[in-house]
């Protein structure tokens, strides 16, 4: 069995590894594990230096095997693959032994216990390698077209980042327009930039592109493939519009007799009709006719927009439509939901007139919202002369959600100088902590501060009408303790605006599982690495961006779009991609022809070769799950890299120091795989 | 257990609380304050309570006033947006001042005393005796205003001048006698 | 119907003492509506907040020796009280020693002491309230109201430890009370004090505190123009109703709130005799209040703003998950 | 080193070991969590990465048990959220009918386990050795080389008493 010449090197990782498992010991114990030639520890293995040592030996002493014992495979695999390919060794004959995250790190309170983890991990690292084949990485081209999901500033910077590169982009929106929660907002924080300003001409860009295809009131509905080669259904519903004809000239819409409250783009503050764009600089320009608040679709009557339409444009029979597209890459920005404020009843949200959310607020203040700008109370006609500004509702709370949303104390600033602006109100903002990360943002809080507003360091206990005192009768009172004093207050006002934080998207788990990525429990998408690969996803070729993978304000998602459309061109730009070489592979001469196989396959990578009477693995599908390998009853699919005798191995070498002595292995073969 | 270098107050009252290791997590935010219905006669917000155990300076926790005047209203523990069972805890601190002795003059754990003493006697809860004892001895001057309230309550036989007393009070005795060598056994 | 109407009863110090006009009308109302209530034989005090502010194991056993005795009695029937304070520590007990293990083992140490024990969360403890509103329903008892209580306005009253910690009621701000008040006829006023504390024990120890937190419950139920507070529990009623007159002279207030349980309430709408529902035994006269049953209803006042003033912005519903989740 | 006497004498010195089947996408970077976040957990497990539980071939259990490990425990991606769509589904197919064998064979079904957690749950998944550990360590040390050849010999022994009856 052992004419393999395997190398071991122990990685000191400075003292993450070597501060707890006696790494020189672990190594002068790994040389005589039987097939090592060398073993050798080392301070940083992934260091130059290190990778160089691995070089040498496979050249001067003709490993054949090499196995690195060090931190986890998801960070220096790559690394050491390449040292060996370098070396001439083919890469897929190395093996990780995560002695860090999985020893090290884990047990630093036993030291002896983790260094004898660390053996064992070792030892079946060891055992695993010599049974390990040589590979080939699969080659598959990338094809040319991206889709980004979701056209908010993430998206809509992504889309036209790689449009402007030369490459087909199409462009999925989920709503009549693109714009995304930016177009509900007014200012922007901290240089109150006029947030239409500044979003309008880059959603005119995208709506004139000649490389960006646009997919509004369009959903994703399936995806399969894989890196390079996805193939996509989407769901265009019907806009119950002609698009060729309708010029957007808003005779429908004024003519609805359908007045419906706008929950989406008016945040629940204002109204819209049946046929509806949702704001004037609305890309497209076109409307949709919603059919659950239309009369026609109710009742078969009305039909006024089709009456008034100049061009003929209505098609109350128009159908979804589905289009099936073929792309390399997907960037997915889908955005956030804003926490529903009503969870939280202590603040009376719904219930008591004046109390509004953050979203509310923001329609209210812009100056083509519902109010046309003015800060006035539920009544539509009153000026406050208070208002409280409550931080961190639904955010840094176990009750709902336990992140920070990032946003809401800049906004919540942003607010206060808006609403001293234009009413002169008093200002009091209830906060845990003021969160002014980032560029100029502090600056932004010393000005507030100059400008007078009051802030209150605790969070508000609730929100009540109940007056206690004669002051207090007719307004609301915001209940907290100053914790700065260390006394409950209560502060009288006429208006209060609740900080709703962002969550993930309702749907954000069913999204993750279609495109086949992570989603943290909260909801939000997973990067690769929290740190060094924050756009990509564990998926190849699915990147993410904005606030569908966590709170952030507009810098970062616009950065965030950019990054993704930088990933997806550098793919563009290789041409090909390399696919690990995990895969299925099916013994024909052996396979009984059962079939077993084929319905248990999630990609239908398994077709049955009725002329042979066998079947065969489509590699292009195929995933490398090996969960056909599990169940061929007559184990004659080999899941490659993770082969049967590679694992029955590596399990040997694990329990190196507990195996049954003198009994030679008693395997149970015999026993049929359930 | 949470990493601390003791075996304080701090860290006891939470050994001691169902739940209470979640009081490492409190970020000082005042929710139990600001909801507190009696929080205006606390020397102590809860919130500034729990930075005093937490800094280790224990004579001030046991002498507060804060905990006696808790009315149980579980404001605090719902909201609270750490899951702190802040309720629990001012029970545990109670409970903690009076085997140290150093509740605050002006507390309560005379009434809580004299109220247990009695199911303890009964099984049952007796208002009368408990509310004539208690005033007797704390508030003479009220217990004359009380009178009146006290007669009205008779005369609609909603006051029992006598105690209600269970069958198998030897059976209680037991239980409550073991609970409490078993309590001083923990070490506590 | 759960429990096959059937139901373990554990009554507290209070329901046979100062609350004794709630038990009577709750049986009263149980006998009409085809409920039976089996009282756990020797059950003991549940040790209110008293016992838990001296020794914790002594008071979590206390109320195990009640938990164990009921577990005893037949059938896999739920455990009823009517007093919020026993609710609350029955239920946390049981809850407790279901989730802690070493409070489990200790609470049953004890309680072999007297030859008893307990298997924790098997049992179910329940309010009166969630009985009626859940295993009964709202349709049933509107078909048995003879006389509705329309022209009198309520405030319905829960009080603390009926909806917190957690019961699966909104802990902020419920509205099953309010719904059963509507199903009798009465109008029900929005009462944002519907769950704030009535003072609890500090009535005994502390007037100034108590005497404040009586006074905005009061204060509020006036402003809103409820003629009467409707409660569930024998202390907010006995510090509500009792404590009055003090609280008046305190703060030079002039209250005359009658504050009535809600069994009683609905005794009446069943066209149930005064006598039977403990009627009379309250300290502030019910009979103002009671006299406006019958009365024109006046037309229910409108919290939100109306919808046809033109300039007005719309209110976002309360429908959609107004709970807590 | 802990010591599991507390928990069954037979331990002696020597601590449980448990094999870990752990899915590369979920409970393997769950396990990396744990590791970059320093949470510790006992060091009884030693881990196998497999692209996804539905690798999880019967044969590597019964493999393991033999081979001195005292417990097996599979770890993947919460149901609904396999990175392979539903491979996990398979695996509990396959470790509940597992259970079911192993128990005619006279070990204890909770000695093979199933557990899930996410990528991002690096406490959850120290939880779930932790607990792991603690259920081998009652059960104590499995001597079943004893039973192994009985099986040889097709004789089915009967169900060892002490460990029955926890389940």
């Amino acid at each position: 069995m052992s004419e393999e010449k395997i190398g071991v090197y122990v990685c000191h990782c400075g003292h993450n590894i070597a501060g707890t498992v006696n790494v020189e010991d672990v190594a002068v114990w790994a040389s005589d594990l039987p097939g090592v030639t060398v073993a050798r520890d080392y301070k940083f293995m992934c260091s130059s230096l290190g990778q160089e040592l691995i070089e040498e030996d496979i050249k001067k002493q003709g490993l054949t095997r090499v196995v690195v014992a060090a931190c986890s495979p998801h960070m220096h695999e790559p690394t050491f693959r390449g040292a060996c390919s370098r070396a001439g060794l083919n890469p897929y004959l190395f093996e990780m032994a995560n002695i860090r995250e999985h020893a090290s790190w884990v047990h630093q309170d036993d030291k002896p216990a983790a260094t004898e983890k660390a053996k064992s991990i070792i030892s079946g690292a060891v055992s695993r390698a010599r049974e390990l084949e040589p590979l080939e990485a699969f080659q598959a081209p990338i094809h040319q077209t991206t889709m980004v999901v979701g056209g908010g500033i993430a998206g809509i910077n992504a889309a036209l980042e790689i449009a402007n590169a030369g490459f087909k982009v199409i462009l999925v929106e989920r709503e009549p327009s693109i714009g995304g929660h930016m177009a509900q907002f007014d200012k922007t924080f901290p240089t109150l930039d006029c947030s239409a300003c500044i979003l309008t001409p880059k959603m005119f860009d995208v709506g004139n592109h000649p490389n960006i295809e646009l997919l509004t009131y369009s959903e994703v509905e399936k995806v399969d493939g894989y890196v390079g080669n996805f193939t996509v259904r989407v769901r265009k519903k019907a806009r119950k519009i002609d698009v060729d004809l309708c010029t957007g000239c808003g005779d429908c819409w004024e003519r609805c007799p359908a007045k419906v409250v706008d929950y989406v783009y008016e945040a629940g503050l204002g109204y819209r009709t049946a046929v509806y764009r949702p704001f004037p600089q609305a890309v497209p320009k076109y409307p949709v006719i919603d059919p659950d608040t239309c009369i026609y679709f109710k009742n078969g009557r009305c039909k006024a927009c089709e009456k008034f339409c100049p061009t003929n444009a209505i098609r109350f029979d128009q159908e979804d439509e589905v289009i099936v597209a073929t792309v390399g890459n997907i960037v997915l920005a889908t955005g956030y939901d804003v926490f529903d404020a009503r969870r939280l009843p202590q603040y009376g949200y719904g219930r008591l007139a004046n109390v509004f959310t953050s979203m509310e607020f923001e329609r209210m203040t812009n100056a083509s919202g519902p109010t046309n700008g003015k800060i006035v109370l539920r009544d539509g006609v009153t000026q406050p002369e208070s208002v409280a500004i409550l931080h961190c509702i639904g955010s840094r709370d176990k009750n709902t959600n336990e992140y920070c949303s990032a946003t809401c104390c800049m906004a919540a600033l942003k607010f206060a100088h808006l609403v001293k602006e234009k009413t002169g109100a008093e200002v009091y903002n209830f906060y845990i902590d003021m969160r002014t990360a980032f560029k100029d943002y502090e600056k932004f809080y010393n000005r507030l501060m100059e400008e007078g507003t009051h802030f209150i360091r605790g969070r508000a206990a609730e929100v009540t009408d109940a007056a206690r005192k004669p002051d207090e009768a007719g307004k609301l009172v915001v209940q907290a303790e100053d914790t700065l004093i260390g006394k409950q207050r209560r502060i009288p006002v006429d208006m209060v605006i609740l900080m709703a934080g962002m969550e993930p998207r309702h749907d954000s788990q069913e999204v993750a599982h279609r495109f086949g990525i992570g989603c943290s429990d909260a909801g939000f998408f997973t990067e690769s690495h929290a740190k060094m690969d924050p756009v990509a996803t564990m998926s190849p070729g699915i990147f993410i961006a904005g606030t569908c993978q966590g709170p952030k304000d507009i810098p970062a998602s616009v950065s965030q779009g950019e990054a993704a459309a930088a990933r997806v061109l550098s793919l563009i730009g290789r041409g090909q991609v390399e696919i690990e070489p995990v895969r299925a592979r099916i013994d024909e001469d052996r396979c009984s022809g059962c079939r077993i196989c084929n319905n248990l396959c999630p990609y239908h990578a398994i077709d049955f070769i009725g002329e042979l009477g066998v079947s065969r693995v489509n590699p292009a599908l195929c995933k490398g799950c090996g969960t056909c390998v599990a169940a061929c009853p007559s184990q004659v699919i080999e899941g490659q890299h993770y082969t049967f005798d590679s694992i029955m191995a590596q399990i040997e070498g694990l329990l190196w120091d507990v195996r049954p002595s003198g009994k030679e292995k008693v395997t149970f073969l015999e026993m049929e795989p359930a | 257990m949470p990493h601390t270098s003791r075996n304080g107050l701090y860290e006891q009252v939470m050994a001691e609380t169902p739940g209470g290791e979640a009081l490492t997590m409190c970020l000082q935010c005042g929710t139990c304050g600001g909801s507190c219905p009696s929080g205006a006669d606390m020397d102590s917000s809860p919130r500034r309570l729990f930075a005093l155990l937490m800094a280790h300076m224990d004579e001030d926790v046991l002498e507060s006033n804060t905990p006696w005047y808790c009315v149980s209203c579980y404001f605090c523990t719902v909201r609270c947006p750490q899951d702190i069972p802040i309720t629990d805890l001012m029970y545990t601190i109670k409970q903690k001042a009076i085997r140290a002795g150093k509740y605050h003059e002006d507390s309560h754990a005379d009434f809580s005393e004299s109220f247990i003493g009695y199911v303890e006697r009964f099984g049952r809860s007796f208002e009368f005796g408990l509310a004539t004892r208690y005033h007797l001895t704390h508030r003479p001057l009220s217990m004359v205003r009380k009178g009146g309230l006290g007669f009205n309550m008779i005369r609609k036989g909603r006051l029992n001048t006598t105690p209600e007393k269970i069958k198998n009070l030897p059976q209680l005795t037991a239980i409550l006698d073991e609970a409490k060598r078993i309590a001083r056994q923990e070490g506590s | 119907m759960a429990n096959n109407g059937s139901y373990i009863y554990y009554p507290g110090c209070s329901l046979q003492a100062t609350a004794h006009a709630y038990e009577e009308s709750m049986l009263a109302v149980g006998k009409h509506l085809g409920l039976t209530f089996d009282e756990i034989d020797d059950w003991n005090c549940c040790g209110a907040t008293e016992y838990f502010s001296v020794e914790a194991l002594p008071a979590y056993s206390l109320v195990a020796r009640n938990l164990s005795l009921a577990e005893k009695m037949d059938g896999n029937r739920d455990v009823v009280a009517a007093c919020s304070a026993c609710f609350l520590n029955l239920r946390k007990t049981n809850d407790y020693m279901a989730k802690f293990p070493d409070l489990n083992k200790q609470v049953n140490q004890a309680l072999a002491a007297g030859g008893l024990s307990f298997e924790p969360g098997k049992l179910k403890v329940r309010h009166l309230l969630d009985i009626i509103v859940q295993d009964i329903g709202y349709q049933q008892i509107k078909d048995k109201v003879t006389k509705p209580l329309s022209g009198m306005k309520v405030a319905p009253y829960y009080g603390c430890l009926i909806v917190r910690p957690e019961t699966g009621y909104n802990t902020e701000y419920p509205t099953h009370l309010d719904e059963l008040m509507v199903t009798l006829g009465a109008s029900v006023v929005d009462f944002p004090m519907k769950t704030h504390c009535c003072g609890g024990h500090m009535t005994q120890i502390s007037e100034e505190t108590a005497y404040e937190l009586i006074r905005r419950l009061h204060q509020n139920a006036s402003d809103y123009g409820a003629d009467a507070i409707v409660t569930l529990c024998p202390m907010c009623q006995l510090n509500l109703d009792a404590y009055q007159s003090e609280v008046n002279r305190m703060f030079g207030t002039n209250f005359n709130m009658p504050v009535l349980f809600f069994t009683q309430l609905m005794g009446l709408a069943f066209g149930l005799g005064e006598q039977e529902l403990g009627l009379g035994s309250e300290i502030v006269p019910a009979a103002p209040a009671l006299s406006k049953i019958g009365t024109v209803e006046e037309p229910k006042e409108r919290a939100r703003p109306k919808r046809q003033d033109k300039q007005a912005l719309p209110m976002p519903p309360m429908d959609s998950r107004g709970g807590q989740s | 080193m802990a010591d599991y006497k507390q928990f069954n004498p037979a331990w002696e010195e020597k601590s449980p070991v448990i094999i870990g089947f752990l899915c590369n996408w979920c409970s393997y970077r769950a396990a990396d969590l744990a590791g970059t976040s320093r949470f510790g957990y006992p060091s009884t497990l030693r881990d196998i990465r497999i692209m996804c539980t539905g690798r999880l071939d019967p044969t590597f259990v019964i493999k393991a048990l033999r081979e001195g490990a005292d417990g097996v425990l599979v770890m993947g991606c919460h149901p609904g959220q396999c990175h392979y769509e539903e491979g996990n589904f398979k695996a509990m197919r396959r470790v509940a009918l597992l259970r079911r064998t192993l128990a005619q064979l006279g070990v204890h079904p909770d000695r093979v386990q199933l557990g899930w957690a996410s990528a991002a749950q690096g406490i959850m998944f120290t939880e779930i050795v932790k607990e792991m550990t603690e259920r081998i360590a009652r059960l104590g040390p499995l001597t079943w080389q004893d039973n192994v050849d009985d099986v040889a010999s097709l004789h089915l022994p009967p169900l060892p008493q002490e460990e029955i009856s926890h389940g």
